[in-house]
């Protein structure tokens, strides 16, 4: 059998849009088959078909050789299809293993057996190396644990198909490189796997061909091996795209920003940041790394006062902003992009022009004697939507909660940056976004710097700290182990620094 | 079918609606089905088609609150359909009559319970509206005098809902039945200990409550004039009598041997007090319908008209017991005794 | 096609369609079990229209809008709260108090009129408000859901009023307060006289012009601005710098004035007094007012004049077409439960609309 | 005090009962993600069908009649309920409207119908459900008097469909993805799991025990179906609810804790220490106290996570 998996001629409309239109996608046993395309360009939909949680207008399914109808999950669990979606199917408040039991819990006299499910699934993650913990609560785990939980799921159901809708979006370096291993081992065991990314890096390492689509469309399918990262990018942009970010030397100012001895506690009370210290430069991007949950989160919020502070101090040109209120720091001129754009940075409900105003909605001219003023709120988006090209359906007046994330991103980013803030506090500004959307924020954040605005980086990427910042502070365990500047260092010294080893080397 | 026939049924009545006279009734707070206040006026008027098919034609309707103005506009409802003679129970009536009875003087009103005024409580003669009375208290002083007679505990209760007129009255008067059977009968029964006002006429899980505290404490006898409050008291009495306890009600208004019946058919219900509100809805339709009519008056039904006092029969009220009552009754007409009919009243009394 | 897809994006359009097709059904439901249970709806329903006085008499078309002046406020309470995040299931509680405050007003003071009954209904828009900030605070600082503590703050009310009301203003009779001076009164000759007899009164003034206000506050204030943040999304509110607890109590107390200003319009215009032992329908009707007019101020008026005219015709429509009023709660109930119902067709519709739009504006 | 306590916990009990039982079935509806504020309403349909059907058939099933009814009371209100599945899983419909029209629609028909059938909306029964000292446990010492004593064997019945709950809900699969749809459907579709039933389900159960809910309060301690008989209960049980945070033995705790309170104050009126203090006072201390346990123990009540959104397999 050559195909394990047809999928031919797909065609998926959504109200008013199609989807899918026409695509055609085969993977062979035992591949590792990439699926790449643009934010929006319909790889969820093509994978949502295949695993029946949508079904097509048009186009057949084959497996095995057999053509099915795949109308629900079940179904295609039976077939051996098994799903990590882009969006983590999980439920926070049950423990690992009722969530992997789910819809097939066995019993044991008159209750679920949750013993003899746990050890199996201790056994399971000793098999593929999946670490996680079968008693622990959902809402309690790291993000990567939560996706071992997800590739658990379908082993669970011995699927012998594996779909990953852009697995590694949320994902420290290291937890990627394990999910790489992972996969190749899980193809050795027999499985065949369909990878959506974002990360050409990662197809190039991983992936034996890779399907292209683009707005709906099928481009083709192509031999890793034979294709090069460019042409990759460009056969799913349509256009050239550029990797390396070209920037010229930093022209650093004077400090704008001191954090002194800083100690923030985390949500169950334990110190999460410890007495650290820090400082960042007028025209100067700092890149703070680090693998998730070593006191980001809590130092990011404490800096723009989402967090309490324990003790210690923050400074911005001077003054503390310690004990300042929120909308008081960003007068200061503190900027903000924060890690969720969907809990923090955005009101879903609210349109993009009243988005845009998020901070500034009681300023002149938006707002006249408490009274908004819509054409100066309209004028205002309209421009940040010209310049910063953000997509929606009906532009100003769109839904946010209908735009794709890589859209949703750029509506903050442009807000933020329209703000001109001294200190520009960036998480995470490419999660899950497609190359052109990076190239494209990656580019403004440049020229932020040359703006001659402090900038400080948070990213789990370590290309993109590579890439944008200047210096590269490494924090683990709620402390900066080192700062190193950022032409002087490599992948490796950092992850090793980021892993608590690696001395305190600070050359600057 | 039965749509049709029914719908030409409902036309011609509507058509030919001027012969028969047309009764409507406006409820007070609580709805028709209120066993007591409403339903006893209802049920007279109903006795008066029964008996008067063609006489008359009759409807109710229950207003969208307890306000003069939902009243006014009821009535005006029951006007402008061409209503002649409209009952309404209550002293929450007073004003809305007061005006009604000037903007229609073609229709007669029968207003229960109170006498028409502008809210300054003068009273204001209206020709076309006769304002009933009643002498709760003397009904409820039986009721206390029968009380006395038959617990065996010594420990008499009453548990009113609100306190409104009626219901004070009602309270009044029983606690003078009991202390005057202590004085002249040879009782020494307690009530004092056991007079409470829940507060509502709705709170059924209360009335039981209370009911039930009372009983564990040893009284044997509730007298309730508290609407749904006292359905919860019905309950709790039927549930022990049931258990074989030896406990009763003494019912209101009307005579709620029924409401006491239990499935082996005997019933709680040791009397009633009661206000003959049917009598007097239907003498009153009567005497606009046939003559005598005492228009513009204030009239107050009593003992001696039978407009209150206690049923005749009930297993529960031994005979002897209730010829005694019988003989306190008399009395109470011929005027040797008067029943207090306010707080000070009472306190005189009791001196 | 895309005269369709204008046509179903309009959401203008759809508010209007939606409500009155459901208006619709509902009568027509109505109308079915009047000639299952073999009455003539058309009777029926002419009856009814003429008893909400549509026709021929003033005086009845003047208690249509004396019923809906307290249901515009209270559905206006409830929608406000629901548009910034809030479920005030406690206006009934709030109207007594604010009400209660401005009918012990209204008694106890000797004041000319200018000065008299704007003191009375403010106070009454103050203690609304002062009750639901409670329940207010209590959702800011303890996290306690605002469904129980107004369900309890309601009962809480009834039995407060009980006795103030007995130990402060009590009236003739020991259930209901005494009668408010005519300088606290609501009710004016003019208006009375416009309608022959009606009691109709201020309050629907009053009543307009705050569903004016709070139009103006959520649409073109930053103040509704910021109380809709809040109320979608607390966390992006606080990261904006927004005080998250200082709003929620706001809206609760805003909503709560309301309220109050709805006892006010009541007990000062349609009562004159207060009665104990009564906990007013009208916050729970309110609920089903702001749904049905889809949480926008006007569509508050439109559904509050449908309840309106329902409750003042329906007697009339018994006493003339002798068909039962009990039956009209059903229909009543059936509107809303179509309303309900619709509001798939309605998300369904714009869902369509918008991503036919996307498409095109992608493009 | 002893007989105090004797006297009010057993009429405690006969109050809580159906306030815990209505509460559970909400439970059931809002763990499967649906927003029950029709409590009231289904609550209502129940008590109606029971006082109906041991109105029309106590003459000829005598005792019998009265067991019967409570199934069709709690029949009557699953039944009743699946209007409001339909409007808010089928429909996508706004949960709190279709909630309240369940309310306004049920009064409305409870009543109408009660007139047109027996000519009254107020149906007085000759007997309910029988109560009695329950055999051994009542020589219990101090337990059986306060629990045992005077007591309604539906209140027996009401907690163990409790503790049934608990161990359907935490114990049985079926009680994995009721909770699962409760808090995150679009993960339970994933897994294969019929979000639509199970919600269908949910809202069933609130309608069955609801019903129940009002047949026994008929059946109990109200003796009498009229509308004042129970207006207000479905509320309560829904604070309840809350207050429980949706976990069955919270919610046993809820109902227990108001109906205690609920009896005390209604007793306090007849014990002369509380003559001082007005009624008012008294009849309002229920509320009170629970506001004030509220502060304390309701911090972080967690509500389902997708209580109250429709499902809709395509958004996300
Ligand atoms: N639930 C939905 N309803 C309507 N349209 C949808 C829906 N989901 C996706 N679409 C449309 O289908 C297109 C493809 O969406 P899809 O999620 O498959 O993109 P994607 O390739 O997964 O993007 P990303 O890389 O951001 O995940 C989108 O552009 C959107 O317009
Ligand atoms: N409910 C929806 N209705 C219509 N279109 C939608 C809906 N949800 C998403 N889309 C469209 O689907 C496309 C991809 O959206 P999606 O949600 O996959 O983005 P995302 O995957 O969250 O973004 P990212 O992958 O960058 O995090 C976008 O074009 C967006 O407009
Ligand atoms: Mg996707
Ligand atoms: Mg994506």
């Amino acid at each position: 059998m050559e195909y394990i998996i047809e999928m031919l001629n797909i065609r998926k409309e959504f109200p008013g849009i199609v989807a899918n239109d026409n695509i055609t996608l085969q993977l062979k046993p035992q591949e590792i088959h990439a699926l790449l395309g643009e934010n929006g360009a319909g790889k969820s939909t093509l994978m949502s078909v295949l695993f029946g949680l949508y079904k097509p207008e048009k186009g057949i399914i084959k497996i095995r050789g057999q053509e099915v109808k795949v109308s629900n999950p079940n179904i295609a669990t039976e077939l051996g299809i098994g799903m990590v979606h882009q969006h983590f199917k999980l439920i926070d408040t049950f423990t690992v293993t009722e969530n992997i039991i789910l819809g097939m819990e066995e019993t044991s006299g008159l209750s679920i057996d949750i013993k003899s499910a746990a050890k199996k699934i201790e056994t399971l993650s000793k098999q593929y190396g999946l670490r996680v913990d079968p008693y622990a609560k959902i809402q309690d785990i790291s993000v990567g644990m939560q996706q071992r939980v997800e590739i658990l799921k379908m082993l669970y159901r011995d699927a012998e198909i594996l779909i990953f809708d852009e697995p590694t979006a949320v994902l420290t370096p290291q937890e990627i490189e394990e999910l790489m291993k992972i996969m190749k081992d899980l193809v050795k065991e027999g499985k065949s796997i369909i990878l959506i990314t974002h990360k050409l890096k990662e197809i190039k390492a991983v992936a034996d061909r890779c399907t292209v689509i683009r707005k709906g469309k099928g481009i083709g399918t192509v031999n890793v091996a034979e294709t090069t990262k460019a042409e990759m990018a460009e056969l799913m942009v349509g256009r050239e795209v550029s990797f390396s970010v070209e920037k010229d030397e930093a022209k650093v100012g004077d400090v704008a920003f001191k954090i002194e001895n800083l100690t923030v506690k985390d949500k169950r009370g334990l110190d999460a940041v410890k007495d650290l210290s820090l400082s960042v430069n007028y025209g100067e991007i700092l890149g703070v790394a680090g693998i998730e949950g070593n006191g980001q989160t809590e130092l990011i919020q404490a800096i723009t006062g989402l967090a309490e502070i324990e003790s210690g101090d923050i400074l911005l040109k001077g003054e503390s902003l310690k004990s300042m209120p929120i909308r008081k720091r960003y007068s200061k001129g503190i900027g903000h992009i924060p890690e969720d754009r969907h809990k923090h940075g955005l009101v879903l409900d609210f349109t993009l022009e009243d988005n845009m105003i998020l901070q500034n909605y009681y300023k002149s001219p938006y707002s006249q004697n408490g009274i908004l003023q819509r054409n100066e709120i309209r004028k205002n988006s309209e421009k940040l939507i010209a310049e910063f090209d953000v997509r929606s359906g009906q532009g100003s007046k769109t839904l946010v909660r209908s735009m794709s994330g890589g859209n949703q991103q750029k509506a903050i980013i442009a807000r933020e940056i329209s703000n001109s803030p001294d200190l520009m506090v960036v998480a995470q500004p490419t999660r899950g976004l497609d190359v052109g959307a990076i190239e494209y924020i990656h580019k403004r954040i440049i020229e932020e710097r040359d703006k001659g605005r402090a900038v400080m980086l948070f990213s789990l990427e370590l290309d993109e700290i590579l890439n944008l910042a200047d210096r590269i502070a490494v924090i683990y365990g709620g402390k900066i182990v080192g700062i190193v500047n950022a032409k002087e260092t490599n992948e490796n010294e950092i992850g090793l620094m980021m892993a608590g080893s690696g001395g305190e080397d600070t050359h600057e | 079918g039965c749509g049709t026939t029914n719908e030409t049924g409902t036309g011609t009545d509507t058509d030919n609606g001027g012969s028969p006279v047309k009764v409507g009734l406006v409820t007070d707070s609580g709805t028709i089905d209120d066993k007591s206040f409403n339903e006893g006026t209802w049920t007279g008027i109903v006795q008066y088609e029964e008996e008067h098919p063609d006489a008359v034609e009759i409807d109710y309707l229950q207003p969208g609150g307890e306000e003069h103005a939902y009243y006014v506009s009821a009535i005006n409802d029951l006007a402008d359909t061409d209503y002649e003679i409209i009952v309404t129970p209550g002293f929450k009536f007073e004003t809305a009559i007061n005006e009604a009875a000037a903007t229609h003087e073609d229709i007669k009103f029968i207003l229960l319970d109170g006498y028409p005024h502008t809210g300054d409580f003068e009273f204001v003669s209206h020709e076309n509206v006769v304002s009933v009375f009643f002498n709760e208290h003397e009904a409820a002083f039986l009721a206390g005098i029968a009380a006395a007679l038959s617990t065996e505990t010594g420990n008499v209760g009453f548990i009113g809902g609100m306190e409104i007129p009626p219901v004070q009255k009602f309270g009044w008067g029983f606690k003078a039945g009991v202390h005057y059977a202590n004085e002249n009968l040879g009782t020494d029964v307690n009530v004092d200990d056991n007079y409470v006002f829940q507060g509502t006429f709705t709170d059924v899980s209360a009335g039981q409550t209370i009911a039930s505290g009372m009983y564990n404490r040893g009284v044997d006898i509730i007298f309730h004039a508290a609407g749904g409050v006292g359905v919860g008291v019905f309950n709790e009495a039927k549930q022990r009598a049931t258990a074989g306890e030896n406990v009763f009600v003494i019912g209101v208004d009307v005579d709620q041997y029924e409401t006491g019946m239990m499935e082996d058919g005997r019933s709680v219900t040791l009397t009633s007090a009661v206000k003959r509100i049917d009598v007097a809805a239907y003498d009153y339709i009567d005497a606009i319908i046939n003559g005598g009519f005492p228009g513009g008056e204030i009239v107050t039904l009593t003992l001696a008209d039978n407009g209150v006092g206690i049923p005749e029969e009930n297993p529960n009220l031994s005979s002897e017991i209730y010829q005694q009552i019988q003989e306190i009754r008399d009395l109470v007409i011929d005027g040797s005794v008067v029943v207090p009919a306010s707080q000070e009243d009472l306190d005189a009394f009791i001196q | 096609m895309n005269k369709l897809i204008k046509y179903i994006t309009d959401e203008g359009k759809q508010n209007i369609i939606i409500p009155f097709l459901s208006v619709f059904l509902g009568f027509l439901v109505g109308a079915i079990i009047m000639m299952a249970s073999g009455f003539n709806p058309i009777q029926a329903y002419s009856a009814l229209l003429m008893g909400a006085g549509f026709y021929g008499n003033l005086q009845r078309f003047g208690n249509t809008l004396l019923n809906m002046t307290p249901l515009i406020l209270t559905g206006l309470s409830v929608a406000f709260a629901f548009r910034t995040g809030l479920f005030n299931i406690g206006a009934s509680g709030q109207m007594l108090m604010g009400g209660f405050v401005a009918v012990y007003i209204g008694i106890v003071f000797d004041f000319p009129r200018i000065i008299h009954l704007p003191l009375a209904v403010l106070s009454s828009i103050v203690f609304g408000g002062l009750w639901a900030f409670i329940p207010g605070l209590l959702k800011a600082k303890f996290k306690v859901h605002e469904v129980i503590s107004t369900i309890m703050m309601n009962w809480i009310a009834y039995w407060t009023v009980y006795d103030l009301v007995r130990a402060t203003i009590p009236g003739n009779f020991d259930t209901e307060s005494a009668v408010i001076k005519s300088t606290a009164s609501l009710r004016t000759a003019w208006m009375s006289n416009m309608f022959n007899g009606s009691y109709i009164n201020l309050g629907l003034f009053l009543a307009f012009i705050a569903v004016i206000i709070i139009w103006f506050i959520l649409e073109k204030t930053t103040f509704g601005y910021e109380l809709k943040a809040v109320g979608f999304n607390p966390d992006a509110a606080e990261y904006a710098g927004m005080k998250v607890d200082r709003n929620i109590i706001l809206s609760m107390m805003i909503s709560g004035a309301l309220a109050g200003l709805a006892g006010a319009t009541y007990y000062l215009g349609f009562t004159n007094n207060i009665k104990i032992g009564v906990l007013p329908p009208h916050g729970f009707d309110g609920i089903a007012v702001a749904l049905l007019g889809l949480l926008s101020p006007i569509g508050v008026v439109f559904s509050s004049f449908l309840f309106g005219f329902m409750n003042s015709g329906k007697l009339f429509m018994q006493t003339s077409a002798r068909v039962p009023n009990d039956l009209v709660p059903v229909i009543i109930a059936t509107i809303v439960f179509f309303s309900a119902a619709n509001l798939m067709v309605k998300s369904w519709l714009s869902q369509l609309g918008k991503s036919l739009k996307k498409d095109g504006g992608e493009k | 005090m002893w007989e105090l306590a004797v006297s009010i916990f057993p009429l405690a009990l006969a109050y809580t009962a159906p306030l815990l039982i209505i509460a559970l079935g909400g439970l059931y509806s809002e763990r499967s993600g649906i927003v029950n504020i029709g409590l009231e309403g289904l609550l209502g349909i129940g008590a109606f069908s029971y006082a109906l059907f041991v109105y029309y058939t106590f003459p000829s099933l005598g005792g019998t009649a009265i067991w019967v009814g409570l199934l069709v009371g709690a029949l009557a209100g699953g039944i009743f309920s699946l209007l409001h599945g339909y409007a808010t899983i089928k429909m996508k419909a706004n949960q709190v409207i279709s909630g309240t029209a369940i309310n306004m629609l049920s009064l409305a028909l409870t009543i109408y119908l009660a007139r047109r059938l027996t000519g009254s909306a107020n149906i007085q029964l000759t007997r309910g459900v029988p109560r009695r000292n329950i055999a051994p446990f009542y020589d219990i010492p101090i337990i059986g008097p306060l629990f045992f004593g005077n007591a309604y064997i539906t209140t027996f019945i009401v907690i163990a469909i409790v503790a049934l709950s608990w161990y359907v809900l935490y114990k049985r699969p079926f009680g994995l993805r009721l909770r699962a749809c409760g808090e995150n459907p679009h993960a339970a579709d994933s897994m294969g799991i019929n979000v639509t039933i199970m919600r269908f389900i949910g809202v069933f159960m609130s309608g069955i025990l609801s019903g129940l809910g009002g047949a026994i309060i008929i059946g109990t301690y109200s003796g009498e179906f009229s509308q004042l008989t129970y207006s207000g209960l479905g509320f309560l049980a829904l604070a309840s609810l809350i207050f429980g945070q949706w976990k069955p033995w919270g919610v046993l705790w809820a109902a227990s804790f108001f109906g205690l309170a609920k009896t005390i104050a209604d007793m306090s009126i007849i014990i002369p220490a509380f003559n001082i203090v007005p009624n008012a006072v008294l009849n309002s201390f229920p509320y009170v106290i629970t506001l004030i346990a509220l502060v304390l123990f309701s911090r972080n009540a967690k509500s389902p996570k997708a209580l109250g959104e429709p499902y809709d397999a395509g958004k996300r």
